[in-house]
């Protein structure tokens, strides 16, 4: 980031939830890069940065649509990299429609279970072989990064991108209609404020500058957040930023190793390596499994699939894993749907689950509709809590806000709770996996004092006496625990080695000598079961015994991309993609932004960085498609991951809700789609229940009801639920207690005074906050009326073990989630805000229950897969 | 000790190389041995973002306690509120409207039409560098309606200190780095210092006037036990870690290195370099704070880049060190005494009425 | 500093050497002159990592007798240098913190308080539960026949604050043991 | 126009009955400096400060400080009576200051350990001797003026058992140094009774610092006031003619420096010394001293008389410490007594050409 021209920083607080990583932006802000910061509040980061766009939360589609329109309309897109490098030439098939025809709705989408069948949006000329794997089936789990799979790479291009069935014409007509007067009517944003932003973005693009864009949970948490990334990735590629140093899109993650939670994932619908869990009737078999994933006659990487799968049921179950059994494939087991942390709760609330861990997170507070996230634990039988202090996920059943209003009885509940306490960072050795893909080792400083325990050996220890219970059974069931490789070295505690497990994670080469050789890079991998990996992206890691993620090269030793220090995944490349830093002949865009070239001489690709290309790939080659897999990678098929080797800007496969991002509006919003007549996004995942009740949207009866917008953040001062923050004296001593903040012009309407009390209502819960009165926030003009915004960072919980405790936020968010990647919308909802503190005990129920009934909420209120248009326009604002 | 002996000292102390006003080196001036250069900070706050590591860092190499009872003050992000005796460095906020904005700017051009005597020229400073790169016009930043000022205030380590020159014990002293720090196993808590700072930094810990509440505990509205309990306590400018040859823990953790550490005469240079820098911006309210060796305590060790007037962000306008009018005060003191003799005298001569 | 040992009293130090007034040498103690930084002192530095987010900063950890004395930013580190955020920061105290649980606690059903537990009873017992729960809810084919061969009854929340090396066991033994809902906060 | 040396033996002003202490504040009296008019026109700074917070600290000083001012004004003075009286063989006045003094000095040491952060170091106060602090230099006449007048008073009040105290050879030595030690207790007298002021002044607190000039001849009359009173009541009236004299001499020194010092000090910083508590405190002591001093004056004769016009002068002098106090920690708490006298200041150096002291620097 720090050699970008002009940094964009959307839905993201860079300065206050990543302040050290923000020192790069202030160090380019210094080189004369300009920053702009759009958030719907003026944060620290708006304080350096250049400029603060205030937008309306939940619009960022439309605003970054009518960049992408400015940028067409203009000519001001990067022609050489647009026609090379993306699809943008490739053709569409005849039976796809846009929203622009059908109101908001592409085709194939099919209201009744409110998934779209993606067939219709295939390239032209996509041979129809016999044999088409449905995809339909799993919404969004049965990707991995790498994208979907193509029947093969034949498709038919237009390179002069006049046909109207390209993914050129069909974006320009898609986006036509987001004009900068759009933007001012559904985001909020002055025509000169949208001027100024496109002006720099586009500025700062093309040969000579690049331009980056930064997001966090600002985007990912919304009903189309995957959309909200994708608008971007299409933009950044029409501007040529991607793959190229200073450009990109950086993903702000939020956790210290949460890049490493899902590249070695502990969720649902991944095995590591992004390979998806085998899914009931996609993935009967080995083959069939296989062929999702990736055939092996498309271009890429994810052809080699196969091997990757191979060794990773090498590293699990050893030699119990054998070509005949299809690599102990059968054995796995099987999704049959999305089984997130939110369709947990419910089937929690259902009785269906009787044993729960948390390991080192607090959903009591931390994750939305905390009552049903409570509640959901009264039902449990038992349930684990590994953390560092008594968070309110243990003492809930003590002292949550339920048992406070008495409206539930500690002694009624019957919840077995274990609380066992975890090391800290300092405690135990192990790798974190940070934003930027890079694995840095950790040294263990000191014992765990007390009874405190890493999970490592907890889990080992755990796993060991399970495996010591199971042992004698013959049951066919239990065969995979007894032949799951769990024999790591221990030392004298009996603890396993840790990097014996990243040894086995790295992978090995098993010689006919049967001694293990440590593979160097995942294109050593083999289908034929003589290799094992537990990750294949992290192959390399431990390449000829070095242990890279403890590379510890002060400043990253001499190179520009400083790689000596830790490792990046995949084979420590810094920047994905570099190929595309070079133009289609080999050479470099420009000398200031040189990264990766092809070297004449050596006949090979040479740079900063490691290429993420095959290295001896000359730029004009043009293999045959039909060999498949990398080496069916022309010489300027710089996204290596990608089927057909292009940035896609048209998405034929991979996403459930639609191949173009398209602007709708939030679960719950006060004002309607200015664009479609479609409101809300129709493949939305929701879950019409009472405990799960939704505001009003505009135009339906009751709109007036929950009046105002609230976003929730992230403060610097604390972490996430508070676990890590709110039992630390220095740091509860900056941010004592939960507060809202809201504009002066809000403050007068409602009658609420700085530093006094405001109660927040939400159809889902009541809770009671501070007032900053702050002229940060603004109301804006939106939809031709005056929308007001309400800030609520989410980090206080109610409990009395914390130092410093408050209502919390999630209580009033909802569970509706995005069908991609099932992450809720907690940044955008409606809410109504009354000056004075909230009613204790039943009287807040009380007040809700008015509230709700006022508004003429039921369980279907913006359950609505279609907005039927004949509804008349009711708004009794 | 009658009026003569107070000219005396008054004289002595003039005539010796110490002073008591203008500008001097203190260490020198304190007759340290080694010829340590003078660290000092540099606070940048047009690049500050208000994230308080230094806040915690400082507390946490320290051992500070935590202060305050916990309760949101309503000062935009600001809940620890001022320096004390446990809070060695303090981050203030203040939001502007477009109207306090302009003031701002307006004050600060008013201090350069002074015609302060810049001691180089701007145009010889690295500006060349800096002026080919930067093509912009000189319009201020784009966000004129708003503006969120944040500053992270500390000891200023006053070449002439007031605290030191009135404490009678000796526990404050100046360290062969220039800094002043507190002798915790000397200060018998007297309290003098805490009113001799023209800053108002200093203060005396468990009952100084701003201090915790003097409830116990862990929890909200409990306090910890507070070690060096009624004892004076301020910044040392990491004076443990200086010996060892370490950055204070504030300038080490702070993200954009808003609060920069170095030599004294660097810094000073590095100031004046970033006041040109912004004021070829436009930022006309863009002034430093303390880089002046003339002023009223003889300039600081730790000097500001204010984007408005001091007081704003609570700073005395023009504070001066009170031992400069010392001299006067013990003249005044002995003609008050010589008068009281006098008195006597003719009292006693006059003949009991 | 015994004040009338010698001639170490601060009045004879300002006569003998030049610092009349009083300001610096003549006054200070001998604890000031022996002044030592702890990190000097540490018996050794251990780099880490923070483990607040995901920017991954360097920190040095500094440990003197078996206890973590000081944990501050990595100059060496390319990310950080050597920098930390308030969080990262107050990394000492988040592992000397006073409200840290030290021991293992269990609440019984019903009970209205923790009781202590010793480790070894506590993880026996919840393998127990493991296998029971796993054998309760136990899905060998769906309705259509299709082979699930999972449990559903047993789920796991948390994993983006572990390490690459702890997610890999938890989800290699969740596998095996077929529950496969887990899920971590990269999804929240 | 500088004060003259002698300036509290002027005539007390005409008696401007019925003026309100307050009253002359408003009126300013023609700037003493180099008088330029526009200098007058106090340039309305639009007074801004950090949510309202104080910029400066007043120091944890309590009621203890204030007794100690009080007390160590009485001392002072009383040892200038006694050695007075020892001079011109008043021996009963001699007696009773010595023995007054004595108390007042010890009384006064007790409250200051007592206010200290670490009572248990209150020998470090002697560690050092720093010329530049008021406080070390105070110690040191404090500890000197105790030693001379406790032999001293060790003397008389062996006589005044009857030589009972256990003193045997010693008796013969303390009878030679008895007038010695007086002398040495005389000459830490004065100092002793005026160091406080510098100690008060030699601050950064509002009030304090504005009144430096003045502030030590308030605090000389208010000791000789407060000595003279102590005489008046513990002394037959026939001895105690000069205290007398000297109290009404006091009285005339506080009213007039007061009054003088105030209009020297910038408005606002001396509004403190009018409002609350202070306000109070100080205006009670201007009306017990000037009743004190007319009784000391007129009535001096009668003994009853003599003595409550004593408690009066007392009185007044321990309003006068507790209102300084008082007013100086009240003007620490609100920014604007710091930031306006700043303010006017700077403008006023910027208006006499200087523009190069200032701390806020544009280069």
């Amino acid at each position: 980031m720090a050699n970008a021209d002009c940094i964009v920083l959307q839905g993201g607080n860079m300065a206050e939830a990543h302040p050290v990583g923000f020192q790069w932006v202030a160090e380019a802000k210094a080189r004369g890069a300009k920053v702009i910061h759009v958030d719907p509040r003026f944060t620290r980061t708006s304080a350096v940065a250049d400029k603060h766009v205030a937008i309306r939360a939940g619009s960022d589609v439309a605003l970054l649509g009518a960049l992408i329109n400015h940028v067409l309309s203009n000519e001001l897109w990067f022609k050489d990299y647009v026609v090379a490098y993306t699809n943008a030439a490739t053709l569409v098939g005849e039976d796809f429609q846009d929203t622009e025809d059908l109101g908001g709705l592409f085709s194939g989408f099919d209201p009744e279970t409110g998934t779209y069948d993606s067939s219709s949006w295939a390239y032209a000329h996509a041979h129809p072989d016999e044999h088409q794997p449905h995809q339909g089936g799993a919404p969004g789990d049965a990707l991995g990064s790498g994208g979907p799979p193509l029947q093969h790479a034949e498709v038919e291009r237009d390179e002069t991108l006049q046909h109207p069935r390209t993914v050129f014409q069909i974006l320009k007509r898609h986006y036509s209609r987001y004009t900068p007067e759009m933007v001012q009517e559904v985001c909020g944003i002055s025509p000169a404020d949208f001027d100024y932003l496109a002006r720099a973005v586009t500025e700062n693009s093309g040969r000579e500058r690049t331009t980056c864009f930064a997001y966090a949970t600002g985007w990912t948490q919304h009903t189309l957040g995957a959309q909200f990334i994708r608008t971007a990735a299409v933009l950044q590629l029409l501007l040529g930023n991607v793959g190229r140093p200073g450009g990109g899109i950086m993903a702000l993650r939020g956790h210290a190793s949460i890049q490493g939670s899902t590249d070695i994932p502990t969720l649902f619908n991944l095995l590591p390596g992004y390979l998806p869990m085998p899914m009931a009737g996609n993935h009967d078999n080995l083959q069939d499994y296989l062929a999702s994933v990736g055939t092996k006659q498309q271009k890429g990487f994810w052809a080699n699939s196969d091997s990757y799968f191979v060794s990773l049921m090498k590293a699990y179950f050893g030699d119990a894993a054998t070509a005949e059994n299809d690599w102990y494939f059968d054995r796995l087991p099987r999704m049959t749907g999305a089984h997130g942390t939110y369709e947990t709760a419910m089937s929690m609330l259902a009785d269906e689950v009787e044993g729960y861990f948390v390991l080192g997170q607090n959903p009591a507070v931390g994750s939305a509709n905390g009552k049903l996230q409570r509640e959901g634990m009264r039902h449990l039988k038992w349930m684990v809590v590994r953390d560092l202090s008594l968070i309110e996920s243990a003492t809930w059943w003590k002292d949550s806000p339920e048992v406070e209003s008495g409206e539930v009885r500690t002694e009624d509940i019957e919840t077995e709770v274990f609380f066992m306490p975890a090391a800290t960072h300092v405690e135990k050795a192990g790798s974190f996996t940070q934003t930027q893909r890079m694995l840095q080792w950790r040294h263990q400083a000191v014992q765990p004092p007390g009874q405190c325990q890493s999970e490592m050996d907890f889990f080992f220890e755990l796993g060991r006496r399970i495996r010591g219970l199971v042992a004698a059974s013959d049951d066919e069931r239990d065969r995979p625990l007894l032949d799951m490789t769990w024999d790591y070295p221990v030392d004298d505690e009996g603890n396993p080695d840790p990097e014996s497990v990243l040894r086995e994670i790295n992978g090995y080469r098993t010689t006919d000598t049967g001694e293990r050789e440590l593979l160097s890079s995942y294109t050593e991998l083999a289908a034929d079961g003589s290799t094992s990996s537990g990750c294949w992206i992290y192959t390399g890691v431990f390449a000829d015994d070095q242990n890279k993620a403890a590379r510890r090269t002060p400043h990253g030793g001499p190179g520009v991309s400083q790689s000596q220090w830790g490792w990046a995944w995949p084979s420590d490349r810094r920047i994905l993609y570099n190929r595309a830093s070079a133009d289609p002949d080999g050479k470099p865009w420009s000398d200031r932004k040189k990264y990766v070239w092809w070297d004449e001489s050596e006949q090979k690709w040479v740079g900063d960085d490691v290429p993420d290309f095959p290295v001896d790939r000359a730029p004009h080659s043009r293999p045959d498609p039909a060999v498949g897999g990398p080496a069916a990678l022309a010489g300027d098929d710089p996204f290596i991951m990608q089927s057909d080797g292009k940035g896609w800007l048209f998405a034929p496969k991979g996403l459930v809700d639609g191949p173009l991002p398209t602007h709708y509006e939030a679960q719950e919003s006060p004002v309607r789609n200015g664009l479609y007549p479609q409101q809300q996004s129709p493949a939305r995942l929701i879950y019409p229940r009472q405990d799960n009740l939704s505001a009003p949207s505009a135009g339906t009866p009751g709109a007036g009801i929950y009046p105002f917008v609230f976003t929730t953040y992230r403060l610097t001062e604390h972490h996430t639920a508070g676990g890590m923050s709110r039992w630390l004296p220095y740091l509860s001593e900056l941010q004592p207690e939960m507060f809202c903040e809201v504009s002066p012009q809000l403050a007068a309407e409602r009658g609420l005074v700085n530093e006094g009390w405001a109660t927040i209502v939400s159809p889902r819960a009541v809770i009671e906050a501070r007032v900053l009165v702050t002229e940060r926030m603004k109301p804006l003009t939106v939809g031709g009326r005056i929308v007001h915004q309400v800030g609520l960072p989410y980090h206080w919980g109610v409990g009395n073990h914390a130092l410093v405790t408050g209502d919390s936020a999630n209580d009033l968010i909802g569970v509706t989630l995005d069908p991609n990647v099932q992450i809720q919308e907690s940044k955008v909802a409606s809410c109504d805000v009354i000056a004075g503190r909230r009613p204790r005990g039943r009287a807040a129920d009380a007040l809700l229950a008015s509230y709700n009934e006022r508004a003429g909420v039921t369980v279907h209120t913006d359950n609505q897969r279609v907005t039927d248009v004949r509804e008349e326009d009711v708004d009794d604002e | 000790m009658s009026s003569q002996a107070a000219q005396s000292v008054t004289n002595y102390a003039r005539g010796a190389s110490h002073q008591f006003s203008g500008p001097t080196d203190p260490a020198a001036d304190a007759h340290w041995p080694s010829g340590q250069v003078r660290k000092g900070f540099f606070t940048d706050t047009s690049i500050c973002i208000g994230c308080k590591a230094c806040e915690v860092a400082c507390k946490e190499w320290n051992h500070n306690p935590r202060d305050g009872d916990l309760e949101l003050t309503g000062w935009s992000y600001d809940n620890t509120q001022s320096l004390g005796a446990s809070t060695w460095r303090h981050v203030a906020f203040i939001e502007q409207d477009r109207e306090r904005i302009e003031q701002a700017r307006e004050s600060g051009r008013k201090l350069v039409d002074l015609g302060m005597p810049a001691v180089r020229p701007s145009g010889s400073s690295s500006g060349e560098g800096r002026a080919a790169y930067r093509d912009q016009d000189v319009t201020p930043p784009d966000t004129p309606e708003f503006r969120w000022l944040m500053a992270s205030d500390v000891c200023k380590h006053c070449t002439h200190a007031g605290c030191l020159d009135v404490c009678p014990t000796g526990a404050l002293f100046r360290t062969e780095f220039g800094s002043v720090v507190v002798q915790d196993d000397v200060c018998n808590g007297c309290g003098t210092c805490v009113a001799g700072c023209p800053f108002g930094v200093i203060e005396r810990r468990s009952d100084g006037t701003a201090a915790p509440t003097t409830r116990s505990g862990e929890k909200k509205g409990e306090q910890p036990d507070v070690p060096k309990r009624g004892v004076a306590q301020k910044c040392t400018l990491c004076y443990d870690r200086l010996v060892d040859g370490e950055t204070p823990a504030c300038a080490k953790t702070c993200p954009t290195t808003s609060i920069k550490f170095g030599d004294h005469p660097d810094l000073v240079e590095t100031a004046r370099d970033r006041v040109h820098q912004l004021h070829e911006e436009g930022l006309t309210e863009a002034r430093l704070y303390g880089a002046n060796e003339l002023d009223g305590v003889g300039g600081t060790g730790a000097m500001f880049l204010l984007l408005d007037e001091p007081e704003t962000y609570g700073l005395p306008p023009d504070p001066r060190v009170p031992t400069a009018d010392l001299p006067v005060m013990f003249r005044r003191a002995g003609l008050a005494a010589a008068g009281m003799l006098a008195g006597a005298a003719v009292a006693f001569l006059g003949g009991g009425r | 500093m015994g004040r009338f040992s010698a001639l170490e009293w601060p009045v004879f130090r300002q006569l003998r050497s030049g610092d009349h007034l009083g300001r610096g040498p003549a006054v200070a103690s001998a604890k000031t002159r022996a002044t030592q930084s702890r990190n000097a002192t540490a018996d050794r530095v251990v780099q880490s990592i923070c483990p607040y987010c995901a920017v991954g900063c360097g920190q040095r950890v500094y440990v003197k007798d078996e206890k973590v004395v000081q944990i501050e930013g990595d100059p060496d580190s390319p990310v950080s240098r050597g920098r930390l955020c308030p969080k990262g920061a107050a990394s000492e105290q988040l592992v000397n913190a006073p409200g840290r649980q030290y021991d293992v606690l269990y609440r019984a059903p019903r009970a209205t308080e923790w009781q202590k537990l010793d480790r070894d009873t506590a993880i026996d017992m919840i393998a127990e539960r493991f296998v029971r729960s796993r054998r309760n809810t136990w899905q060998e084919t769906d309705d259509e026949g299709r082979i699930l061969r999972r449990t559903m009854g047993i789920a796991s929340l948390g994993g983006a604050t572990l390490d690459n090396e702890e997610n890999y066991l938890i989800k290699k033994l969740f596998t095996a043991a077929g529950a496969i809902q887990i899920e971590n906060q990269a999804r929240i | 126009m500088t004060v003259s040396d002698f300036d509290q033996f002027r005539p007390p002003e005409p008696e401007r009955r019925g003026r309100r202490f307050g009253k002359l504040r408003r009126k300013r009296r023609p700037g003493r400096t180099d008088g330029s008019a526009e200098m007058l026109m106090v340039p309305d700074v639009e007074f801004t400060s950090y949510y309202g917070r104080a910029i400066v600290k007043p120091p944890p000083w309590g009621p203890e400080i204030a007794a100690y001012l009080f007390l160590g004004g009485v001392a002072g003075g009383s040892g200038l009576l006694a050695y007075g009286a020892q001079l011109t063989g008043r021996k009963l006045l001699c007696r009773n200051a010595r023995l007054g003094a004595m108390v007042a000095v010890s009384v006064g040491g007790a409250a200051l350990v007592k206010d200290l952060g670490r009572p248990d170091r209150f020998y470090n106060m002697l560690r050092t001797i720093k010329l530049t602090s008021p406080m070390s230099l105070g110690s040191w006449i404090l500890t000197a003026y105790s030693g001379g007048m406790g032999v001293a008073a060790m003397a008389d009040v062996d006589r005044l058992t009857g030589s009972r105290l256990p003193l045997g050879p010693m008796r013969r030595a303390l009878a030679k140094v008895e007038p010695v030690a007086g002398g040495v207790a005389a000459v830490f007298a004065a100092p002793l009774a005026v160091y406080t002021a510098v100690l008060l002044s030699d601050t950064a607190n509002p009030t304090w610092n504005a009144a430096h000039r003045d502030l030590p001849v308030v605090f000389a009359s208010s000791a000789s006031l407060a000595a003279g009173g102590l005489a008046m009541v513990t002394t037959p009236t026939r001895e105690t003619g000069p205290a007398r004299a000297l109290a009404v001499m006091g009285v005339v020194g506080d009213l007039a420096a007061t009054r003088y010092m105030e209009s020297r000090m910038d408005p606002v910083a001396a509004e403190p010394l009018h409002q609350g508590r202070p306000g109070r405190l100080l205006r009670w002591s201007e009306r017990l001293a000037a009743a004190g001093g007319l009784g000391a004056l007129l009535l001096g004769g009668n003994r009853a008389l003599a003595a409550a016009s004593g408690v009066a002068l007392l009185g007044a002098s321990a309003c006068t410490r507790f209102g300084i106090l008082e007013a100086g920690i009240e003007s620490a708490k609100d920014p604007r007594y710091t930031v306006v006298p700043q303010r006017n200041r700077l403008a006023k150096r910027r208006a006499a050409g200087i523009t190069d002291d200032s701390i806020t620097t544009a280069g």
